[in-house]
């Protein structure tokens, strides 16, 4: 997740990312990591010509783009297989290519893309569900080849696995080809793709969630050969994610032109873009998509340091990180008065986290007694000098379109939001007292409300807790987590409870908390920890049953509960967006109750860009890396 | 070694005259050994300080290393007396000004109760709105002599003092240093010793080591450490003092050791009847010594040096040290301010720098007393 | 060597059993060629000598330097294990082959023994006051206590002439003369009360004017101590001062040996007429007939059968060259020679006088 | 002389084995299994770990899987799967940022060495003054400056304040965009071109010293071989097409390469001073003086032959240095090579391909020994009996 704040080396961030992304991947967001191709409703026609009325009417010149790690791969397959999906791969490659449907940013809004129309629900064949769409008619690949149907429909046969025929690419491209649900994928005519269902999908898979719906679209006439080659080799996979991409068309606004190793890379615009000079409203935003550069160049810097420095110096237009850059650059960028500083909500959130498996953490009381010690505003206010704010639920607030003030406010409340240290030290008391915990040294509150620390907390079972773990990531690597675990380990000392902060090396903890076992289940060797959750789509967010299902592929902390897994069927099985919303707060309530997570706080992502370029919008959810800097509508500013 | 040649022309006759100006030693007779010894060990401590006096830098590299001494002593005397940990202390402590603003829509008509939505949003987060009233901290605060908690280094990003950092790591840096260079020393002295010594086999094997860890790049071989296993301070310093030992210093002690090895004096020891145990102990290292503590101020600069930049990369897991506070205000991006945040990284850039200055002077002013072609004719 | 040999070995002039009988004693030290080869050739530094030393009787050891000569006093000191031959040292109560001893046994022989070295420089640990390296001996000996100890130190600093030896006792080496330090070097040499002492060229390196006064000094202590010294010199003015014989060593063999003043009244080898005449003559009115020699001395790594001396010999003949090197031979009062042509050459040089 | 370079040789390989083996030892002591450490990456899916595990001899006895190891680095230069880059494998990582590292290590050694030993003999000579007193306490504190600290403020003030540097990279991405070649083309070229120049200095500096029997007459022909060497280098990269490029990726360098050799200066200076001052001392230069040799005749034929000694023990010291600095020079200067990618690899526990850096570094680290103890044989006649 981005836990961009005042961190950090961010040569390991990268690893952070590529951790999370692997994690996200696991729940099912969208397609190609944090990018969701911004592109224009299916009602408007695309025009040849951008407006005139728009002040800038093109000539942007080079884009210039500086990125923190090298672009490993210029072939679409492997940068959404597990093998190359770095986010940094994403940033060049994803412009390249289109999907049906898509998020609209800054709205966060659900929408077609290459589509013509809205997503219809499907219909029942027999015992088979069927769901169609068309593609817009008219669309070109970059060398001029039409695009069809069967591009679509041979795409999600390269991606499945070897049963049905395909080359069995893995992580993000599995959300496209859920092999349980999609029974086959087929282009009925030039335009139109018929996806078949073995049971009635919910939105989660045909709709918002991800699927077929949303796979980017991959040219049958350039990778056909290619790829029926590979599946003559013992590893498909692997001699198809070698293959060049470097000459394959593409869909979306740029398209491939160079790649230095150790020094950049580069794209041109594709004269073909599908949405090239369309208006599109997103989020109350108008704009008319270019591409208005001529070039792209996305240059890798060692460090945030020498990338400021060439910021400044007019080297580079934007600085993409996937965690933002670090705060004590703002003066500078201020003083500057050709740079522009943004911040934005991210789509995440930082943790404690509980081993439902391990006593006392198991215990309800234990785990209530410790988060109403935790006083969350005083620790973002004071404590993380106000960069971060408090969290009540797990679904970010940022993400506008499914949040729910209403419920988010009751679960604070619930969530002991507000209350001052004695109020804290006396509802923890409480709890623990009715728990039937007991204490060598039992901590005290006076009639005047004077506190004396205890010691030596004893369990229900009468046996003495000892030292309890709390893992989190060291100083160097996240102040703001090391703080925090500070913090913690600090207040539940007072209540005689022996909470030990470890500041640990964030691969270690990595290599900790997801521990399995030769059944590949985890292990969870451990007390507590604190880390953080970088969320993948934010139109329909799928994340919370991968997280707290008990079958969920990131359930680590062994959470198990069958109302929650109900809710989560609930929420997979959804019909409408409503339902939907109304099962994801039902999940939500029960991790306020339940506590796997302790939600703690987030932190904005703070970016940098030359005022030589003017985007049409800045205030979107994680910020303009999250659309890849926006090169189809960045323009020159007046 | 401070023998020269020329010294004390013979009188000739065989009376055995003291030579003028001595002092008289009589006064040690009579007296029990020990107290001889040590008036003996001041004297002589007295006429290499003597020596090393006159060396202008040297004594300057003394100044620092007894001023970073002091520092070290400071800071838990501070602690416990005049600073309050809650507030200062190194690594939990907290405390900054607080200022508190109205958000405004634009551009704020009073910025000293004030602040535009924008500034709000860069300064805390992005969730804050119109209207709202919120508290800024100012941190890192510059330095500053006012309130009842001044900060006279003013705080870093997270409102921690910077003067009870910079003290409490020189109380650090000194430790690892001493444990590195002790442990250098010891390994370098040994090894060197018995090699020259012995010869042979035991100098072939202990030597084949040396080049063996010499090959060993010293940082990469520490952060490849520092990666597989979790080290702390005393394990770095133990690490640094080994492969130190071991690789260059072992090698420089040895051609010592050599030429000590050939002085008829080892001669004599033998034909008293002296064991190789007491000739190495009592002979060769003394000998040795001194050049062992002129490399062991090398290995303090070179251990400081190297912790600091370990931490810099953030790869060592130790709640403060110097390089960890250039590691903070680097990792939150004040490392190319210029000099606007100054105080974050100038007292530990240049407390790294000068430390080791300091011990770096004083070895080469201990090497111009131990070998005196070097000093200025 | 054969039992033959051995009768003629050159007999101390006392009737008792000499301090030191050493028979047939060898070096060679090996050449290094390479790691993994044994070495085949060696260095024939002393090469099968034999010679007695009577109790408190002094021998010279003469010869250019390479000879040997510090190589034999290092084997008879056991700082050099003997390749091959016998040291039978008799003293008090002790009685036996010290040529290859080891470790304890060397510890107890070394009791008896001592060596004063040649550069006064070098021979004390400058980080070691005088009391230390005067005791050294009995510390590591483990003889007395430490006030003992310097009650020893004391007389004994006394004794070679450095007073008030309090002020001395704990001075570091580079606070004293040369001669002060070698006076300290036979203090140390004395310390145990050995009876036998090698001195290695003591006085070569001090100043000519305060060799005299070591020399007295020592003589003075070998004769109130009864200590017997192998006095190793090249310089044969020296050794007739302080030596009751005289042995002349080329290329690591014995070419002669006798009687002080016999040797330098009377030399036969030609090697050792060259040294004597390179002795200046205070006596201008004195004659004496000049032996000149070639070249320099050769390195004696596995030299041939024949006499050493025979490159250099101005009165080498078809006998030398054909037969081996030749034995010490009986030529006067217990004056042995090593050379297959002494009456040839005494009747040449005679004539040449004449 | 070629006998001892083959020994030398031979020693070094010896050497280089247990190194590895130490490094193998590490990996074997880390808690748990070393085939999780080195194939079990989660990246990785498990058909291929199978496969991986095989081919790295995982499935192996301990002592087999240690002699696979071995044979596995020599014989095929195969050190497993990047876990960052998979599939990439390590050894063809590591070749790509090779050049990049050896440029910037060869250069800055080569200036540090040149520049030190130049100053250093200089102000050994010329003793007093204040210029003394400034290169020393200049050279004490760029010996002792905290290097991370260091670069930065070199690379603000040259790259920025003065613009004279380009900011971080090593290419200029505008000029290359659509190259026809890559930039390690130009790179291996450069290094080509800068090793067969020397040798053939080398060379021809033996052929003269053979011919020329004249001190005078051989350091002005020294001197102008040196210029016509250089000048055909010059001519080389002038008439060659990929005479921009090349001269970009100079460019690039010269800012890391001076910041990594001043830091190595300081102490070669140092060291070069003291030595001289020590020959200088010594006997055969007051006859050199007697005999009414030119001051700098004395000063570079004999007293600074001699004074080189110690100085070319200290390349092997320097060697480290150099190789630790070039890890903090090339994360601050945004250099792709062997140092950014071993701490890249530690941040992200690619642990083979962090083992694979190390173990390249100790080629490398070797190379200069051997270098070091050949020119310490070809300065020092002694050496060359032994």
């Amino acid at each position: 997740m981005a836990m961009m704040s005042a961190t950090t080396r961010w040569l390991r961030l990268g690893a952070l990312f590529a951790v999370v992304a692997m994690l996200v991947t696991a729940c099912g967001p969208s397609g190609t990591s944090p990018s969701a191709v911004a592109s224009a409703p299916a009602s408007q026609a695309p025009t040849s010509e951008p407006p005139a009325s728009e002040g800038p009417t093109g000539d942007l010149g080079t884009y210039k783009l500086g990125i923190f790690q090298d672009v490993e791969t210029d072939n679409q397959w492997a940068s959404a297989d597990t093998s190359q999906n770095t986010v940094w791969n994403a940033y060049f490659l994803s412009p390249m290519t289109g999907s049906l449907y898509g998020t609209f940013m800054p709205g966060i809004e659900f929408g077609p893309v290459m589509a013509d129309g809205d997503l219809q629900p499907t219909v029942a064949e027999g015992d088979k569900w069927i769901g169609t769409m068309k593609l817009r008619s008219g669309m070109l690949w970059s060398d001029g080849e039409p695009v069809t149907a069967a591009d679509v429909a041979f795409t999600w046969h390269t991606v499945v696995s070897k049963d049905k025929g395909g080359v069995e690419l893995l992580g993000p491209w599995q959300d496209f080809a859920d092999e349980d649900v999609v029974d086959n994928v087929e282009a009925t005519d030039d335009l139109t793709v018929k996806v078949t269902y073995n049971s009635q999908p919910g939105l989660a898979v045909w709709g918002p969630g991800t699927g077929v719906p949303q796979i980017p679209i991959m040219p049958e006439h350039y990778w056909k050969d290619i790829v029926a080659d590979a599946l003559t080799q013992d590893d498909p996979r692997t001699v198809l994610l070698a293959a060049s991409g470097a000459e394959a068309p593409s869909l979306g606004a740029t398209m491939f032109k160079d790649r230095q190793a150790g020094s950049f890379a580069a794209s041109d615009p594709n004269p073909n873009y599908y949405d090239k000079g369309a208006e599109i409203t997103s989020g109350g935003v108008t704009w008319t998509e270019g591409p208005y550069a001529t070039a792209f160049q996305y240059t890798l810097y060692g460090g945030q340091d020498a990338a400021v420095l060439a910021l400044a110096n007019g080297e580079v237009d934007l600085l993409l990180n996937p965690l933002g850059m670090q705060r004590g650059f703002q003066d500078q960028v201020k003083e500057n008065k050709d740079l522009t500083a943004i911040v934005n909500p991210t789509n995440g959130f930082r943790f404690l986290a509980f081993n439902h498996s391990r006593a006392p953490m198991s215990d309800h009381y234990f785990r209530d007694a410790l988060t109403a010690l935790i006083d969350k505003e005083f620790l973002t206010g004071n404590l993380l000098q106000g960069v971060a704010f408090p969290l009540y639920v797990i679904l970010p607030e940022g993400n506008v379109n499914w949040y729910n003030k209403e419920v988010a406010d009751q679960l604070a409340t619930e969530g002991y939001a507000g209350l001052d240290t004695a109020t804290r030290r006396k509802t923890a008391l409480d709890l623990l007292t009715e728990g039937k915990y007991t204490w060598e040294t039992a901590p005290t509150i006076d009639a005047d409300g004077n506190f004396t620390p205890g010691s030596g907390i004893i369990g229900p079972d009468g046996k003495k807790i000892g030292t309890l773990r709390l893992i989190s990531p060291t100083a160097s690597y996240d102040p703001l987590r090391a703080t925090a675990a500070a913090y913690i380990a600090g207040v539940a000392q007072d209540m005689g409870i022996d909470v030990v902060a470890v500041p640990t090396d964030f691969g270690k903890i990595i290599d900790i908390v997801f521990a399995t076992n030769d059944k590949n289940e985890y292990t969870a060797d451990y007390d507590m920890f604190i880390l953080g959750y970088s969320l993948g789509s934010a139109a329909f967010p799928t994340f919370h049953c991968s997280f707290y299902c008990t079958t969920g592929d990131s359930n680590n902390t062994k959470y198990s509960s069958a109302a929650f897994d109900a809710a989560a069927d609930t929420f997979n099985k959804a019909q409408t967006i409503e339902e939907a919303y109304n099962a994801m707060w039902e999940m939500e309530k029960l991790i306020a109750k339940d506590k796997p997570h302790v939600p703690l706080f987030d932190t904005g992502i703070l970016e940098f860009y030359s005022n030589r370029v003017a985007y049409p919008f800045t205030d979107t959810l994680s910020g303009l890396q999250f659309i890849n800097g926006n090169p189809s509508a960045v323009t020159a500013a007046k | 070694m401070t023998t020269t040649k020329d010294q004390g022309a013979d009188h000739g006759a065989a009376t055995g005259a003291v030579a003028a100006g001595s002092p008289a030693s009589d006064a040690f007779a009579h007296q029990p050994l020990w107290k001889v010894r040590l008036a003996l060990w001041r004297r002589s401590l007295g006429k290499t300080w003597g020596l090393f006096r006159e060396n202008k830098m040297g004594m300057f590299g003394l100044g620092l290393i007894l001023l970073f001494a002091c520092m070290a002593i400071a800071h838990p005397i501070l602690m416990a007396t005049v600073w309050d940990p809650k507030i200062y202390d190194p690594v939990t402590g907290y405390s900054a000004v607080e200022l508190q603003f109205v958000i405004v829509e634009g551009e704020p008509t009073d910025p000293s109760t004030q602040i535009s939505l924008q500034e709000a949003r860069l300064r805390l987060n992005p969730t804050v709105k119109v209207g709202q009233t919120v508290t800024i901290p100012v941190q890192p605060a510059p330095p500053s002599l006012k309130g009842p908690n001044p900060h006279l280094l003013g705080t870093d990003p997270q409102g921690r003092d910077i003067l009870s950092q910079l003290l409490y790591s020189t109380r650090a840096a000194f430790f690892l240093g001493a444990v590195a260079a002790l442990t250098t020393v010891l390994i370098a002295t040994t090894v060197g010793s018995i090699a020259a010594y012995f010869g042979g086999f035991i100098d072939g094997s202990l030597m084949r080591l040396s080049d063996l860890i010499l090959l060993m790049p010293l940082l990469p071989v520490l952060i490849l450490v520092s990666a597989l296993f979790e080290i702390n301070m005393v394990m770095l310093g133990l690490m640094i003092g080994v492969l130190g030992g071991f690789g260059g210093v072992a090698i420089v002690l040895k051609a010592q050791a050599l030429s000590v090895k050939v002085k008829s004096y080892i001669d004599a020891a033998r034909v008293a009847g002296g064991t190789h145990w007491h000739i190495v102990l009592r002979h060769i290292i003394p000998n040795v010594l001194p050049l062992s503590f002129l490399y062991m101020m090398f290995g303090v600069t070179e251990a400081i040096a190297i912790e600091a930049t370990l931490s810099f990369f953030g790869l060592l897991n130790v709640p403060m040290t110097w390089g960890i506070m250039i590691n903070t205000a680097q990792n939150n991006g004040y490392l190319l301010s210029g000099t606007s945040y100054w105080w974050l990284l100038f007292p530990a850039g240049l407390a790294v720098t000068f430390l080791c200055f300091g011990f770096f002077l004083v070895g080469r002013g201990m090497d111009e007393v131990i070998n005196p072609r070097l000093r200025a004719r | 060597m054969t039992v033959a040999d051995r009768s003629m070995a050159p007999s101390a002039p006392s009737s008792e059993l000499p301090l030191l009988d050493i028979v047939d004693l060898q070096m060679h030290f090996p050449v290094s060629r390479g790691l993994f080869r044994a070495p085949t050739e060696f260095v024939h530094a002393v090469d099968g000598i034999s010679f007695e030393i009577a109790p408190g009787e002094s021998l010279g050891l003469v010869g250019e330097s390479g000879c040997g000569k510090s190589t034999t006093g290092r084997m008879l000191v056991k700082l050099l294990e003997p390749t091959g031959g016998s040291i039978m040292f008799r003293d008090r109560d002790y009685e036996r082959d010290v040529a290859h001893i080891k470790g304890k046994e060397t510890k107890e022989f070394r009791r008896r023994v001592q060596m004063i070295f040649q550069d006064p420089y070098e021979s004390m640990n400058p980080r070691r006051t005088i009391f230390d390296t005067v005791s050294e001996p009995l510390a590591v000996q483990k003889v007395g206590n430490v006030p003992e100890r310097e009650q020893r130190v004391l007389e004994l600093l006394r004794l070679v002439g450095l007073t008030p030896a309090e002020n001395f006792l704990f001075r570091y080496p580079h606070e004293l003369s040369g001669g002060q330090r070698q006076r300290v070097a036979v203090a140390r040499a004395l310390v145990m009360n050995p009876s036998f002492i090698v001195a290695d060229e003591p006085t070569s390196m001090l100043d000519v004017s305060i060799r005299i006064s070591v020399m007295e000094l020592m003589a003075g202590l070998a004769r109130e101590f009864q200590v017997s010294y192998l006095y190793i010199t090249h310089d044969l003015a020296v050794a007739r001062y302080m030596c009751d014989r005289i042995a002349v060593m080329y290329l690591g063999k014995i070419v002669e040996i006798g009687p002080t003043e016999e040797i330098l009244s009377r030399p036969q080898h030609p090697y050792t007429r060259a040294l004597l005449s390179a002795v200046p003559v205070p006596d201008p009115s004195q004659k004496r007939t000049a032996v000149e020699i070639k070249g320099g001395v050769s390195k004696p790594v596995n030299p041939p059968p024949e006499c050493r001396f025979i490159e250099r010999c101005p009165f080498a003949a078809e006998v030398c060259r054909t037969n081996p090197h030749p034995p010490l031979e009986l030529r006067g009062d217990r004056h042995y020679v090593a050379c297959y042509r002494v009456d040839e050459i005494n009747a040449a040089i005679a004539a040449a006088a004449g | 002389m070629l006998k001892f370079f083959i020994g030398r040789l031979v020693q070094m390989v010896i050497l280089f084995v247990v190194f590895l083996s130490i490094v193998w030892l590490l990996l074997q002591l880390m808690p748990g299994d070393i085939s999780d450490t080195l194939i079990g990456n989660p990246d990785i899916p498990m058909s291929v770990r199978l496969e991986l595990k095989a081919r790295l001899g995982l499935d192996q006895p301990l002592l087999q899987q240690y002699i696979t190891y071995i044979t596995n680095f020599f014989f095929r230069f195969d050190m497993g799967v990047s876990f960052s880059r998979f599939p990439k494998d390590v050894s063809a990582v590591l070749l790509e940022a090779l050049p990049r590292t050896l440029v910037l290590f060869l250069s800055s050694t080569l200036f540090a060495f040149w520049l030190g030993f130049k100053t250093g003999k200089l102000i050994a000579w010329r003793r007093g003054g204040r210029s003394e007193q400034f290169l020393i306490v200049s050279g004490v504190f760029l010996q002792t400056v905290f290097y991370p600290w260091f670069a930065i403020v070199m690379l603000w003030l040259f790259g920025f304040v003065f613009g004279w540097f380009p900011i971080g990279r090593f290419i200029t991405a505008e000029l290359w965009l659509g190259a026809p070649f890559e930039a390690n083309d130009i790179f291996g070229r450069l290094i080509w071109t800068v090793v067969i120049a020397s040798v053939a200095y080398g060379i021809a500096r033996i052929v003269i010293g053979r011919v020329a029997k004249d001190l005078v007459t051989r350091e002005r022909l020294a001197m102008l071989l040196g210029l016509l060497v250089v000048a055909a280098v010059v001519g080389y990269w002038a008439v060659n097409p990929a005479a921009k490029f090349a001269w970009d990726i100079v460019h690039h360098t010269i800012l890391p390469v001076i910041t990594l050799g001043l830091v190595a200066f300081g102490a070669i200076m140092l060291l070069t001073r003291a030595s001289m001052l020590e020959t200088l001392g010594e006997d055969y230069i007051l006859t050199a003086r007697a005999k009414g040799l030119p001051d700098n005749v004395i000063r570079d034929r004999h007293a600074a032959r001699n004074a080189m000694l110690p100085v070319a023990t200290s390349l092997v010291l320097a060697l480290s240095f150099v190789i630790g600095g070039g890890i903090v020079t090339e994360t601050i200067f945004s250099w792709p090579g062997m140092g950014l990618l071993f701490l890249q690899a530690i941040n992200v526990s690619d642990i083979p391909l962090a083992v694979g850096a190390l173990a390249i570094t100790g080629v490398l680290a070797l190379v200069g020994h051997l270098v070091a103890d050949v020119l310490y044989a070809v300065l020092d006649p002694r050496i060359r009996i032994a």
